[in-house]
C-alpha cells in the first residue's frame, strides 16, 4: 500500500493546507465528472481497485488507426481525488497519442510520489493536483486513474475498441 | 472534582446514583501534552482514540527514567541497573495481569500488541493442535488481526473456519450458534468490544457455550480496557489479548494473558536469547512459562512506562471511566444523529464510545481530510475490518472514537465540521 | 576536539595517520544521561554494552516528542498527526537502510529486534522451502537468537542443522567448509562478529562460497552495527537483522534489512492489521513487501527514536567509532591481561571491544556481584552462547563489553576491582 | 528461570548493598564447605542444575531407622552463594528427621523468594543467606541446594543409602 520511498522522499514538498486540496477547480471536476458514465463489462479494457477505501475505477479505451485516443470512458466509485483526476485524465486524453500518454502517466506517478518536480506540462487542470503531494495517503487516489490508464493503452493496442456491446 | 456539566451528567448516567465522586475530567485532561496542540491552527480534537490514545506525561516520564537512570537488559545480568529494570519490567507483567484480572504475571506473555498476541495462540496453540475437520468459530466483526490468524491456521491445518453472523443492529445473531459451534469447533476466537460498531459482546455467554461445546476461549480486548472493567475470569477467557497503547501506554506494548494450563499446552514461536533453559548444537529445551515465549530482548523501556498507564487507569477506576464513556457516547450518539445525511452505522443498545457512520455524498476519505483543516482527528477507511463493513455495504466509514479525556463540547466542534464538509463536497449539487 | 589522550592514540592506531580529526569523545560522553550516575555511591562505570549500550539525551527526546507532539497511529488514518507520524516513521526505515548500505526501504522490515527479524526469516523464508535432506549453515559461536530459530526450522522441516567449527583462538575453523556447505545447503547463517569472543568474521568470504554453493546468507548484524562501518552489499548478505537497543536506540526496535527478491519469497508470518491487501472471510490477500511483515500497531515511537541514533552514529562517523573501539579494545586487553589469575577467552586479531574472560577460583556470578558493588557493570553467564561456551570448556564466564562513550581509565577501575574480587573470594586460600 | 512472582513481589525487602552478601561467614562456608567431597554416582540421589550459570550440585543421603538424616554430603561446582547454602544445609540437615527437613526447605524457598519474612529458625549460620533475598537474580543460587534436599528426602525414604560403591 504504502511504498516507504514515498514516505522518505527526502527535500519533498512541504505540508500545505488541506484547502488547497479541495480547490473549486478540483471540486468541480469531482462534481461533474467529465467522460463518466456507466460502462458494459465488454468495453472495460482496464480494472483498478483500491482495496483500502474500496475506490475503483473501471476503463474503457478505443484507439484511431493513427494511435491515437479517439474515445474514453470511465467509471467507478472514488473520492474527490480520484474521479477529479480520473476526469482531468479523460479529458486531457482524448486525441492524443497512446505513447505519449503512457509516458505521462508514469511521469505524473513519479511527480505525486515528489521524486521529480510538479510540472503541469500542457494538461488541463492538472495543477488541482499538485496538493496531493502533500498528503501521502491520498497520492493513491490521484494515481489511480493513470496507472488504468497505462493499463488500458496496452491492451487498446491489441484489442480494438467494442463500442458498447 | 465533579463540578463540570459532564460530571452531573455521569453522575446521573451512573448506575449507583449515590454518592459517586467522579474524577476531575478536565484536571485528567490536563496531563496529557498533545491535547493542548494545536493543528492547523485549530485546538487539536482527537477522535481516533480506537486506534491509538495520546499518553499522559506520567506515562512518557516513566519511559524516559528507565532511559535516563537504568538502562539496562534485563533478566540475564547481576548489576545494579539490570536489577532494576528487571524489578520494573516485572511489576508491570503483574500489573497487567491484575488489571484484567487474569489468572496470574506466571501465565502473562509481553508482546508487541494484540496482534502479536493473538498470532501467538494461532501459530504456537493453534497449529500444532488442530486437525483437518476440526473448527475455529469467531464473528463477523473481528479485526483483521483476530481474522487473519485462523485464516492461516485453517490454511495450515486444513481446519474450518466458521463465522457468528452480525445482524443488523450490529450485534451478534446467537441463533444458529449451537450449529455453528457444532461438536469439533477447538477454538473461540472473538472480540469484546467491535473496533467499528462499538457492540459490546455478550463474551461470558459465548465462552460458556464453547466451553461446554470443548471448545477454548480467545477475547480480543483490544477495544475494552480503556473503556470498562475487564475481568478475565467473569468473561471466562481461557487468552486474552490486549494492547498498551490503545489504554493510554506506550507503542510495541501488548499483553497475552492466559489460563496457564493453556499457556503450558502452547509452543513457543520465536526461538532465541531469554526463552531457553539449555542450548546444544541441534536441539534446545525451554524454559518456563511465560518466559518462554519471550526471545530476545522486549520492549522494555514501553513495558515499564506501560506501569504507568495501568496506574492512571487504576487511580481513576474503571467504573468512573466507564461511567465517562456512557455519558460521552450519549453525547457523540445525539450530535452525530442530528447532522443531515449522516448515517451511524451500529445500534447496538450495550455499546462504547466507538461510533461509525457514513455521510450521503460524501467519500470517508474526503471527509476525514476536510475534518482535518478543522483540527479535527477522525478515522475513515476499513478500519480493519473489511467483512464487517462489507456486511454492511461499505467499502470505507467514517469513525469517531472517544477516550475518557473528551469533552462533550468536541462533538459540537465535530458535527459542525461534518455539515460544512458535506456542503464544501456536493456544492451546487446540494 | 582531539587533545585527549585517547584521540592522540587513536589517531594513531587509525588506517590513515593523516589528519584524522576526531569527535569530541568527552563531550559526546556527557550526552548520556545515565553514564552521570552514581551506583552504589560509585560513579556508574558500563561495561555491559554487548547487551544493551546507553542512550544519548535526543534519542530520549525524539521519542518522548512523538508523544509529546504527534501521537497517533501509522499508515492508516487521514488527519495531520498520523500523517506526521507516519513521516517520520517511514523516513527511519529508510535511514536503517542507508545506515547498513542495505538495498533500500522498500526490502526494510520494521522489527522488534534482531530476534524477531531471524526468526522471520526462519518461519517465512526456510520452513517454507526446506525439504528434508536440505542443510542450514551456522557457526559455532551463534547467540541463541541465530541458533535456536534454525534448529526449530530443521526440526519442521527435516532438513539438517550443521556448524562451523570454532578454532581455540576463536575464530572460524574454515578447513573444512566446503563439505560442511557441500550441494544441499540452503542457508548459510552466522554472526558478523561474536558476542562473546568479540571475533569478526570474514563474512564476505564466507557468503561467496555459500553463494556458489546455492545457498542465501543471514548475516546477524547484531554486534557489529555500533562498532563498525556495516554495508550489507560488500558483505554480500542476503538478509541482515540487527537491534536498536545495542546502537544506542530505543528497546523493542530492530530491523531486518533483505534483498527484494528474497523479501518477496518470503511469507508472512504473523497476521492482521497493515499487513494485508483484501480480507475475506476466509482467506486474505498479502500487502506488498515489507509492509506485509508488520502486522498490528509497531512500536512507532521506538522507531522514531531510532532515527536519532542513526543521526548520532553518522555523525559522529563509523571510521571514527571504529577507531576509538580499538584503542579502547587494545586498552581493555592490555588492563585485563594483566589481572593475576584471569584468562581472556578469544584471541582472533580481528575483533572488536567485546572481551569474555574466567577468573581463576572465582565464580563469573560472583564477580560480577563483586564488581557490582564497586559501580560496574559486567555480565556474567552464558551470554546466550552456550554452545560456544561449552566448546571452551565453560559453562559462565564474565565478559566486558565497550562502547565509544568508555573512557580508557574505566578499564584501570574494572582490573582494580577485578584483583579486589579475587581477593575477597579466595580469602585465606590465596 | 525468573519467577515473575518473584520480582513483582510487593513490599519486598530493600535493595541492600552486595557488602551484605559477601560476609565473612558466607565467604567461611564457601571456602571451606561442610560436608563437601566428591561422591560416587551411585550415592547420588539428587541432582541439580542450573543451565543459566551452569551450577550444578549432586547430594547424598541416608536416613537413619528414626527418619532422621544420618549422613549428608554433596559434590559439584557453583557459586560462593550456592555452596555456602549447600554447606550450611548440610550442617544443619545431620541428625535431623525428614519431615522436618523438607519442611524447612519449602520455607527457605519462600524466605528467600520474599514471600514470607525472613527467620534464622534455629539453623546456624542461616542469616548469612538474608542478603540474597535483595538480589533476585541470585536467589536460585540459595535454593539449589534446598530443592536438591527436597528430591534426595524424597528418595532416601525409598532407597537405603548404600554408602561409596
Ligand atoms: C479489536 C481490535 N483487535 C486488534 C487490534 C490490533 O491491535 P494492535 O494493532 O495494537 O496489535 C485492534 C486495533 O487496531 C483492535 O481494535
Ligand atoms: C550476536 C547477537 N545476535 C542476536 C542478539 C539478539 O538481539 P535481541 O535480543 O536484540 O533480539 C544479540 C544480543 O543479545 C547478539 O549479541
Amino acid at each position: 500500500m504504502y511504498s516507504p520511498s514515498r514516505w522518505s522522499a527526502r527535500g519533498g514538498p512541504s505540508p500545505v493546507d488541506a484547502n488547497d486540496l479541495y480547490q473549486e477547480v478540483l471540486l468541480d471536476h469531482f462534481r461533474h465528472p467529465r467522460n463518466h458514465g456507466t460502462l458494459a463489462d465488454g468495453e472495460v479494457l482496464a480494472d483498478e481497485e483500491n482495496p483500502n477505501c474500496g475506490d475503483r475505477i473501471r476503463l474503457a479505451v478505443r484507439l484511431a488507426p493513427d494511435g491515437t485516443v479517439a474515445d474514453i470512458r470511465f467509471d467507478g466509485r472514488g473520492c474527490a481525488i480520484s474521479t477529479a483526476s480520473a476526469s482531468i485524465m479523460t479529458a486531457h486524453a482524448r486525441g492524443r497519442p497512446a505513447g505519449e500518454l503512457s509516458d505521462l502517466a508514469d511521469r505524473f506517478s513519479a511527480m505525486m510520489r515528489a521524486e521529480i518536480p510538479f510540472e503541469e506540462g500542457g494538461v488541463e487542470d492538472l495543477a488541482a493536483l499538485a496538493g496531493v503531494r502533500s498528503f501521502p495517503l491520498r497520492v493513491k487516489c490521484a494515481t489511480m486513474a493513470w496507472h488504468a490508464l497505462k493499463k488500458a493503452l496496452a491492451r487498446a493496442a491489441e484489442k480494438p475498441f467494442s463500442g458498447r456491446s | 472534582m465533579g463540578t463540570h456539566r459532564e460530571n452531573a451528567d455521569a453522575q446521573a448516567a451512573g448506575a449507583a446514583a449515590g454518592a459517586v465522586r467522579e474524577p476531575d475530567w478536565e484536571r485528567v485532561r490536563g496531563d496529557f501534552p498533545v491535547l493542548h496542540r494545536l493543528v492547523r491552527g485549530r485546538p487539536l480534537v482527537y477522535f481516533d482514540n480506537a486506534a491509538t490514545t495520546q499518553k499522559p506525561a506520567i506515562v512518557i516520564r516513566t519511559e524516559c527514567e528507565y532511559y535516563g537512570t537504568c538502562t539496562a537488559n534485563v533478566h540475564r545480568a547481576i548489576h545494579f541497573m539490570a536489577e532494576e529494570a528487571t524489578r520494573r519490567y516485572e511489576a508491570v507483567r503483574a500489573a497487567a495481569a491484575r488489571f484484567v484480572d487474569a489468572p496470574g504475571a506466571a501465565s502473562t506473555v509481553v508482546t508487541r500488541g494484540t496482534t502479536e498476541a493473538i498470532n501467538l495462540v494461532a501459530r504456537g496453540w493453534a497449529i500444532p493442535r488442530l486437525k483437518p475437520g476440526d473448527r475455529i468459530l469467531v464473528t463477523g466483526m473481528e479485526h483483521h488481526s483476530n481474522l487473519v490468524p485462523w485464516q492461516m491456521a485453517a490454511r495450515a491445518t486444513g481446519a474450518e473456519l466458521r463465522s457468528i453472523p452480525v445482524d443488523d443492529a450490529g450485534e451478534l445473531d446467537l441463533r444458529r450458534l449451537p450449529e455453528l459451534l457444532g461438536n469439533r469447533t477447538r477454538l473461540l476466537a472473538l472480540t469484546h468490544v467491535s473496533n467499528v460498531l462499538g457492540t459490546v459482546n455478550p463474551v461470558r455467554q459465548l465462552a460458556d457455550a464453547a466451553h461446554a461445546a470443548g471448545a477454548a476461549v480467545l477475547v480480543d480486548a483490544a477495544q475494552s480496557v480503556a473503556h470498562m472493567p475487564v475481568s478475565m475470569a467473569a468473561l471466562g477467557a481461557d487468552f486474552l489479548a490486549f494492547s498498551g497503547h490503545k489504554m493510554c501506554g506506550p507503542t510495541g506494548v501488548g499483553f497475552l494473558c492466559a489460563r496457564p494450563e493453556r499457556l503450558e499446552e502452547m509452543e513457543p514461536v520465536f526461538g532465541g536469547g531469554e526463552m531457553i533453559a539449555r542450548v546444544e548444537e541441534t536441539e534446545s529445551t525451554w524454559a518456563e512459562i511465560p518466559h518462554r515465549f519471550e526471545a530476545g530482548t522486549p520492549n522494555i523501556a514501553g513495558v515499564i512506562g506501560m506501569g504507568a498507564a495501568f496506574e492512571v487507569f487504576s487511580e481513576l477506576g474503571m467504573d468512573a471511566v466507564q461511567r465517562r464513556d456512557a455519558m460521552l457516547t450519549r453525547v457523540a450518539l445525539e450530535q452525530l444523529a442530528a447532522v443531515p445525511g449522516l448515517r451511524i452505522v451500529g445500534a447496538a443498545p450495550d455499546r462504547i464510545g466507538v461510533v461509525a457512520f457514513a455521510l450521503e455524498d460524501a467519500h470517508p476519505h474526503d471527509v476525514a481530510q476536510l475534518l482535518d483543516r478543522d483540527g479535527i482527528a477522525i478515522r475513515a477507511g476499513h478500519m480493519c475490518a473489511q467483512p464487517l463493513l462489507r456486511r454492511f455495504g461499505h467499502a470505507a466509514l467514517n469513525r469517531a472514537s472517544l477516550a475518557f479525556y473528551n469533552r462533550p463540547e468536541e462533538f459540537d466542534v465535530l458535527a459542525e465540521s461534518l455539515v460544512r464538509a458535506r456542503r464544501a463536497l456536493a456544492g451546487g449539487r446540494e
